[in-house]
């Protein structure tokens, strides 16, 4: 293969002596579709916080498309090209639902030119397009505040989606949905797939299933195993992470 | 409701501009002209507090250094003023024979008028990128710029040598275009500039709150880091609102001073600047007119309550603090806005009741 | 700084309770009572500003009572003076000050500080030396008075080892203790100009470093019965204070009025300078009235005001062309009861001298506000 | 050397002043998120407190008048700590997560009570006491009636208006009797005088004189910290506080009284304070405006010593003191005496009172450039949620 698009190694995360992270090293290519999976602690959000410029490493490198993400800002990961969602859905809730699509799906964050100009019409149709998509178009001027959980998370999703990176992080993206809209969600995620490049942390085990990507296990920091759901499923450690030593 | 929102501003306007002149003796319009020039202040707050979320406790720097401004400048060109050396009289009660440095620049009116409002935001970009660009936020940042503004008041208050420290400057005895500044006609005038810079400071946060600059200052206010995730920086349109409302500040304080006739550090105590916020909680936070209501409404209280009762203002104006906070939020024009009134008359029957959502109501939830 | 603001107010109203109550002031054959209308400048001087300017636009008053600093007076000043209106400031200050529109029966440095510093240096300078530490308030009558006292501290061949200045209302004085015990370490002469809150601090702060005024005596300025009392007795206990007004001077005139001001307003309040400079202000006023035959036309007032005399608490004090009453000059030394000692009493009024003779700035210019000349407020005699 | 030792231990007790009206506010801002700017009148209201038992002990004389201090300042911690949970139980406890609304409702509880101190009469008590009494029984009766319809929220505070209005016509009623009209302490300021035993020097140390009453002030305040310390640190109560703090609806779940915990949180803070406005009163003047002058530099300790952490506020309020003790008096000019003329010159621009105040607040924003979290940061995932 070629070279990775995002490449972690040796990464350690310490807070206060308690290691999130240890010695992580993880690569990811262009186009590859992934499930991070892992119990309560394992590091999962901090992984993505160590992407996304929330978290400085305390030892390791973080490389995109070749260059250091150490100490770059989180608006300029995110210009590069790297958007996450997270784990609660996180919406302005004050700007309407149109609004916050807008804004994501702004080409320019500069201040200065969001003064000046308006949006230009291919950005403003493709958030029509992806709005219709999530089916939030009937609420499209209701502030997201008001809206129910489920549809703050595809909102949250759809944002993303509207910022048009090549890497999409999502934490949890169906926590907290019904059966129905979890599988809707499941189908968004496939649809996207293709031209991005998709990371999805979830515990729903059903919805990593619909999703059919690779998995990788998180355990104390560290990678535990990789591979598909079944093979992960089958692994002795893998249950003993979840469900304890086995007992004699 | 819509059409009333527009019109609100329109009435106001004619209200001020020709109702009250009627209506008010001189020192009575004088008051309303000091109310109408602080609301300036109020919207400036507003633009950074009810839109934004800063909630800085510092605004009196810029108010009080506008007025600085201004009076330095009429109180050079006032040759009755002038002791022995051309220069203020004040500066002979310190021993002062040599006018300061920066006094020079504002001889010149031109120089005076564009520094009372560019000094303050000047300042207030400085101060903001500093703060901002550590990532201080919340009440950390109300309390730096309270520290900011202790800063100010004691430098001001403790410096008799260069600006008259605690008296202040004075400016009714002084004279613009021969005529003296405190004198009914000119005050006439001060009161009619601010009637007419009222609503150009209300175009002006109307420009930058509303549009896509806007949307991003409200992003700021719900989740600013998370708007940082959608590739936005926070930092600029931060320092930009800022510096902003510092200008509008400045302005308004050049305005109460003239229309008061003094400047002094008082301007820059803790008590001034808190109460600054709270005429835009009355008001309605993070709608343009509420502030300008919320500022003329408390201050004309006031004057009224202290008047009256001087000792029951303190007490006034505490549970006006707390009932805003407690129980009206969104402020006299946010409640009615919202639909307050309409949900009281509703409460007795007398109204239908608001539909909160209409779109929510049609359960138009599609679900395939 | 609220020290004792409203004792002016309670003696102001006792004053013209007592014109009313003997039938009010007589004006052209008719009597007229005075109403009172009562501002509060809340210790905020643009707020002094904005009151003056409501009594005149709006209550339409005949006079003005009234100012507590120096700060105070002056920015109420360019009011009175754009309005050609009339303020009365009872308080003493610092001078080098001579409006057409205020009148000033409080003490000019002439009346209290120069006699004090003369004082200090006949009394103490064989034992401590002629040299003085000043320690003020930081605004405008002790920044000036302590000028005019630097400068006659020069005139006696003296000298003057340090000054000090706190932010009005400001409490923490450890560092101006320290800078006292490094230019005294034997102990010296104290000038105080602190006004409010900071004199509390200091007087506590100093009792408890071990300044003691037997070593270190102390001279106020702004210290009056009132205010001993706020700082508690045990802690003015030998220090001493210039005025023109003592409670415990011992007058017939005296004690009526400490009575008269008791009866009114009970047994356990005190009477001081500044209360009796607040109610010889209102019959001041009172009696030019009369002579002028109007308290309208202010003008006339102005003109009548100059050589009115009055039987004051203190004796008879007479308004002179320069706007300042003549004062009589006491100095006392505070004792465990929170009373004064009188220990210096110049008995007969002293004119005042408002444009100062110690600073050359101001050194020969005088103040006649009866001469017919622009420059009346302040010229070369 | 001499000078060096008088430099710290005025700077140790201009800090420890600092100290005393930090700690308080340490823990209700650090624990629970609450920005209390009636902070300073809880002070004041200690001191006041303070007069009143220095008043009434004052007819008894001699030894036992000597003892009122102590007394004073258990009574001041518990006078205000009361004050304080009442405050907590009405107000605070609507505004939990809103700490910038608690800035601006806690302001008008300082101003209402600055106010109170002025004005208050044993008529104006009574007038209150009917006002409340007529609104509790109002609202109970409408409650009884309406508390169903849709406006009774309204109709609720239509009652308490006119309880207001009566209790107002008390007050005016009442006033009337002269003796009842008399205020308490009225606008001035009062007179607090310090026992025989705190007045004077404590003795000398080479040529440094111990003040008394500053020796004290810095024993308290350590005092204080350490009991403080100890009761977080170490008591069933301290540990509950902490851990409502670190995460509420566990605490809860785990049969943790939350509500109770807040106010006991929020009382201690208050009584700290109520102690801290006792031991000032040694030291400056006691008036209604007390609180306002310690208020900020008290937010400032704790800005730079890093929010929630004792250790923090300690070293923060002793750098204060020291930089504005060294920079007040000017030392820096005896100690190199022979700087340059430029240097010399900004000395003694900054060697004033006011002026070193100036000095020790861009301090602040300074240092906060470089640790934007003060000296001692909350680390954690928690922090940036």
């Amino acid at each position: 293969m070629s070279e990775p698009l995002l490449e972690l190694n040796d990464v350690s995360v310490s807070f206060d002596g308690f290691y999130a992270l240890t010695d992580l090293s993880l690569k990811l290519y262009k186009g590859e579709l992934k499930s991070i999976i892992g119990p309560n602690g394992a590091g999962k959000t901090t992984f993505l916080d160590v992407i996304t410029g929330k978290v400085r490493p305390t030892k390791g490198s973080v490389s995109f498309k070749g260059k250091s993400l150490l100490g770059v800002s989180e608006q300029q990961i995110s210009r590069n090209g790297i958007g996450r969602k997270f784990q609660t859905p996180r919406v302005f809730e004050n700007l309407t639902v149109l609004r916050n699509l807008e804004l994501s799906a702004s080409p320019v964050k500069n201040a200065f030119s969001l003064l000046g100009s308006g949006l230009p019409q291919s950005s403003k149709d493709e958030v029509h397009r992806i709005m219709n998509y999530v089916g939030l178009t009937p609420f499209a001027t209701v502030k997201a505040g008001s809206l129910s959980h489920g549809q703050k998370q595809w909102l949250a999703i759809a944002s993303l989606v509207a910022q048009a990176p090549e890497v999409l992080l999502l934490d949890e993206p169906v926590a907290g949905l019904t059966d129905e809209e979890t599988l809707r969600t499941a189908e968004l995620i496939k649809s996207l797939a293709g031209d991005h490049t998709v990371v999805v942390i979830e515990h729903d085990m059903e919805f990593i299933r619909d999703l059919g990507f690779d998995v990788t296990v998180l355990h104390q920091g560290q990678v535990l195993t990789q591979g598909p759901l079944e093979t992960v499923k089958a692994d002795p450690r893998v249950i003993e992470v979840y469900l304890g030593p086995p007992e004699h | 409701m819509k059409l009333f929102q527009r019109l609100v501003p329109w009435i106001l306007l004619a209200i001020a501009l020709f109702i009250l002149p009627a209506a008010l003796d001189d020192f009575r319009l004088n008051l309303f002209g000091r109310y109408f020039a602080l609301s300036i202040t109020a919207l400036a707050i507003d633009l950074i507090w009810g839109y934004t979320g800063l909630l800085s406790l510092g605004q009196g720097i810029f108010f009080a250094l506008g007025g600085y401004a201004v009076a330095m400048n009429l109180m050079l060109n006032t040759k009755s003023l002038a002791g022995g050396n051309g220069i203020p009289k004040f500066f002979e009660n310190y021993g002062v024979d040599q006018l300061p440095f920066f006094w020079q620049p504002f001889w010149s009116p031109v120089f005076a008028l564009i520094a009372l409002w560019v000094i303050p935001a000047v300042v207030a970009g400085v101060v903001g990128w500093l703060i901002f660009r550590n990532r201080i936020k919340g009440v950390y940042f109300s309390i730096i710029t309270q520290a900011a503004l202790m800063v100010f008041f004691h430098f001001f208050n403790g410096q008799q040598k260069l600006f008259d420290g605690t008296n202040g400057l004075k400016t009714s005895t002084t004279e613009l275009f021969g005529q003296l500044v405190g004198s009914p006609d000119m005050q006439a005038w001060f009161y009619r500039l601010t009637v007419v810079l009222l609503p150009l400071a209300f175009l002006v946060c109307r420009y930058f709150t509303s549009g896509r600059f806007g949307d991003a200052l409200i992003a700021i206010r719900d989740d600013e880091s998370r708007l940082r995730f959608a590739g936005f920086n926070p930092v600029p349109f931060k320092t930009i609102v800022f510096l902003v409302a510092g200008a509008l500040c400045g302005i308004s304080g050049a305005l109460y001073t003239v229309q008061s006739g003094i400047v002094s550090p008082q301007y820059m105590s803790i008590s001034f600047s808190i109460e600054m916020v709270i005429w835009v909680a009355v008001g309605g936070r993070g709608t343009l007119v509420g502030p300008i209501i919320g500022a003329t409404v408390v201050n004309y209280l006031r004057s009224l309550v202290s008047e009256a009762l001087p000792e029951a203002w303190l007490f006034v104006q505490g549970a006006l603090f707390i009932f805003v906070v407690v129980l009206m939020p969104d402020g006299i024009y946010g409640w009615i806005t919202k639909g307050g009134f309409r949900t009281f008359l509703a409460a007795f029957g007398i109204a239908k009741k608001a539909k909160t959502y209409p779109q929510l109501d049609k359960e138009a939830i599609p679900v395939d | 700084m609220a020290i004792s603001e409203t004792t002016l107010k309670e003696v102001e109203e006792m004053a013209i309770k007592e014109i009313n109550d003997a039938g009010g002031v007589k004006v052209g054959g008719k009597s007229y009572k005075i109403v009172a209308v009562a501002e509060d400048g809340a210790s905020d001087w643009p707020t002094f500003a904005e009151k003056a300017q409501k009594l005149i636009d709006s209550d339409k008053v005949a006079v003005v009572f009234g100012g507590w600093t120096s700060a105070s007076r002056k920015a109420m000043l360019p009011v009175f003076e754009s309005k050609n209106h009339m303020l009365f400031y009872p308080i003493q200050y610092e001078g080098q000050e001579c409006s057409r529109n205020i009148f000033y029966t409080g003490a000019v440095p002439n009346q209290q500080a120069e006699p004090a510093v003369q004082w200090l240096m006949d009394k103490f300078s064989d034992k401590l030396g002629k040299k003085v530490y000043l320690v003020g308030s930081d605004y405008v009558y002790p920044r000036t008075a302590n000028t005019i006292i630097k400068e006659q501290m020069k005139a006696l061949g003296g000298e003057t080892v340090g000054e000090d200045y706190i932010p009005l209302g400001n409490t923490e004085v450890a560092p101006i203790i320290a800078k006292i015990k490094k230019a005294f370490p034997d102990g010296g002469i104290i000038i105080n100009t602190l006004n409010g809150d900071s004199n509390v601090a200091l007087f506590k702060q100093f009792k408890a470093s071990g300044i003691d005024p037997a070593k270190y005596p102390i001279m106020s300025f702004s210290i009056a019965e009132e205010e001993i009392r706020q700082i508690g007795p045990e802690y003015t206990n030998g220090t001493y204070a210039a005025w023109n007004f003592f409670m415990s001077l011992d007058t017939p005139a005296s004690k009526k009025f400490t009575a008269d001001f008791q009866a009114m307003y009970g047994a356990d309040r005190v009477t001081g300078d500044p209360a009796e400079s607040a109610y010889n202000m209102v019959y001041l006023w009172k009696n030019a009235v009369e002579k002028a035959g109007t308290f309208e036309d202010l003008d006339k007032v102005r003109k009548d005001m100059i050589g009115i005399t009055f039987a004051a608490p203190q004796g008879e004090i007479k308004m002179f062309p320069n706007h300042h009453t003549s004062e009589r000059v006491l100095i006392g030394e505070a004792e465990p009861t929170g009373q004064f000692k009188i220990l210096y009493d110049s008995v007969k009024a002293i004119p005042p001298i408002p444009w100062n003779q110690f600073v050359p700035e101001t050194k020969g210019f005088t103040c006649d506000w009866t001469q017919d000349r622009p420059d009346a407020g302040k010229f070369k005699m | 050397m001499e000078l060096f030792f008088s430099q710290i231990l005025d700077g140790l007790s201009i800090g420890s002043v600092l100290l005393l009206a930090a700690t308080g506010l340490a823990i209700v801002f650090g624990l629970m998120g609450v920005i209390n700017l009636a902070h300073g009148e809880f002070m004041m209201l200690g001191a006041y407190v303070t007069y009143v038992v220095q008043s009434a002990f004052k007819p008894m004389g001699g030894v036992i008048f000597e003892l009122y201090f102590p007394i004073s300042l258990v009574l001041a911690f518990i006078v205000t700590g009361l004050i304080g949970v009442l405050l907590e139980r009405t107000l605070i406890r609507q505004l939990y997560g809103r700490p910038l609304e608690t800035l601006l409702a806690t302001w008008g509880v300082s101003l209402i009570l600055i106010q109170l101190i002025r004005s208050v009469s044993t008529a104006m008590m009574l007038g209150i006491f009917v006002g409340v009494v007529v609104g509790v029984v109002l609202s109970k009766l409408l409650g009884a009636k309406f508390s169903e319809k849709p406006f009774f929220t309204y109709l609720n505070g239509l009652g308490w208006a006119v309880a207001i209005g009566i209790g107002l016509i008390a007050v005016n009623l009442f006033d009337q009797i002269r003796p009842l009209a008399k205020p308490w302490f009225g606008p001035r300021n009062i007179d607090v005088t310090a026992p025989k035993w705190l007045q004077g020097s404590w003795g000398m140390i080479g040529t440094i004189e111990l003040p008394g009453l500053r020796i004290f002030i810095i024993l308290l305040s350590a005092l204080l910290l350490l009991a403080t310390y100890w009761f977080l640190n170490k008591s069933v109560w301290g540990l509950r506080i902490r851990a409502v703090t670190q995460n509420r609806q566990m605490s809860n779940c785990l049969g943790i009284p939350t509500d109770r915990v807040d106010s006991i949180t929020f009382g201690i803070g208050s009584g700290l304070a109520g102690v801290a406005g006792c031991a000032i009163t040694l030291l400056g003047s006691v008036g209604p405006n007390l609180g306002a002058a310690y208020i900020v530099s008290g937010f400032m300790v704790i800005v730079l010593g890093g929010v929630g952490n004792l250790l923090g506020t300690v070293l923060a309020s002793l750098l204060l003191g020291i930089i504005q003790s060294v920079i007040g008096s000017g030392t820096l000019l005896t100690i190199f005496p022979d700087m340059p003329l430029a240097a010399k010159g900004v000395i003694e621009f900054f060697a004033t009172t006011s002026m070193s105040l100036v000095l020790v607040f861009i301090f602040i924003i300074v240092f906060l450039q470089f640790r934007p979290n003060g000296m001692f940061p909350q680390k954690g995932r928690s922090v940036d949620a």
